[in-house]
């Protein structure tokens, strides 16, 4: 049982959905499930040229690590969990986070990814800003 | 009693308050609320995000409110 | 908006959910989510050597067109559909089945990736031989 | 009066019949009950799956039951 997970400024390596989702695989898991987000080109109708994601790193890692002790008391049968974020400029279409969950039978991955996906968004101190043509807006991380 | 707290500051509280961490002087005992005020003494311009700023002592989110904070670390 | 599927005996090169996600990837979704379903090395107790599976092909890409169809009726936001399923023999920790689908927030996404992999195994024409050391059993694909 | 099938068996049920693929000549008007019982006619090996088989014609699910079964394509 692994738990990774790493909130930092690194740029995501391409293919690295596939070395996520591969930190997971286990022999005696038969699913693995995942959840990207995505910097996306409209906010309520405004284009949007970028996001930029700021965190307060050390709380943020703590969070995260909470969010693992839940997902294995709430799905016991959960092996690894993998949850990396991006900080800085996140281009359209590149991905800001990324998480992976390996168990035996399909529906715990499945169910946990989506509990830690929304989690993350509302409990782990991460805020980006939304960079429109002109103008920008900080927003906490909740969408 | 006084002591010093490290403060930190992200997203539009840094760009509000111009920095990113200072150290401030505070009661020991204080409140969560009377220390988010301390903090607008010294940054005024904060005052505008009081309803949706998330607010952490000592990495555990703390709501404005009257519990008493216990300040020990550095860390704010 | 774009469905992808594919029922074939074909091995998924490596990286490849990594490809089938973006497949998915559009500037105006800010979600991709992943179901990857893998053989594991037992069953009921049972080690298992190897998974083999067999379709009725034509009609099982009709069936997950089908899915298709229901997806973009219950959540009209979803974009990209992609569902791919290798036949015949698959290793322990390697890929029988990759879904991904975005949409522009989460929960869409996430929703219909749970929904696809629950009804593909429900309807879809798709058996698998789970061959143990010394015997082996036929099943439908439904765990 | 009578048609060609074209009769497609996968998984167990092809072990058990021996063959994936054959033609087998049925009446036109027939359930879904009779047909599987001239299939198993032929293969009575088959026999022993009747409660878990997954029967289709043309391409759409049937259970076992009395529903007439319009037989037109040379596929089942």
């Amino acid at each position: 049982m692994i738990n990774t997970y790493a909130v930092n400024g690194r740029k995501f390596p391409k293919s690295f959905s596939n070395e996520v989702s591969e930190l997971v695989v286990s022999p005696s898991c038969g699913a693995v499930s995942l959840f990207i987000g995505i910097t996306r080109n409209n906010f309520e109708g405004k284009k949007v040229i970028h996001l930029e994601y700021e965190a307060y790193i050390s709380m943020a890692e703590t969070e995260i690590k909470k969010i693992c002790r839940n997902i294995r008391q709430k799905w016991p049968s959960v092996k690894h969990i993998a949850v990396h974020h991006r900080l800085g400029v996140v281009p359209i279409t590149e991905a800001s986070v990324i998480i992976a969950v390996s168990s035996p039978h399909r529906a715990e991955s499945l169910e946990a990814v989506m509990y830690c996906i929304n989690t993350l968004k509302a409990s782990v101190p991460i805020w980006k800003k939304e960079i429109y043509e002109d103008e920008y807006s900080w927003k906490e991380n909740k969408e | 009693m006084r002591c010093q707290v490290s403060v930190l500051y992200f997203a539009r509280s840094a760009e509000l308050a111009g920095l990113r961490s200072e150290t401030l002087s505070v009661p020991r005992r204080i409140t969560a609320r009377q220390l988010w005020d301390e903090i607008v003494r010294v940054h005024p311009r904060l005052a505008v995000i009081r309803d949706q700023v998330v607010f952490a002592v000592q990495q555990e989110y703390v709501l404005l409110g009257d519990q008493l904070l216990v300040l020990l670390g550095p860390e704010m």
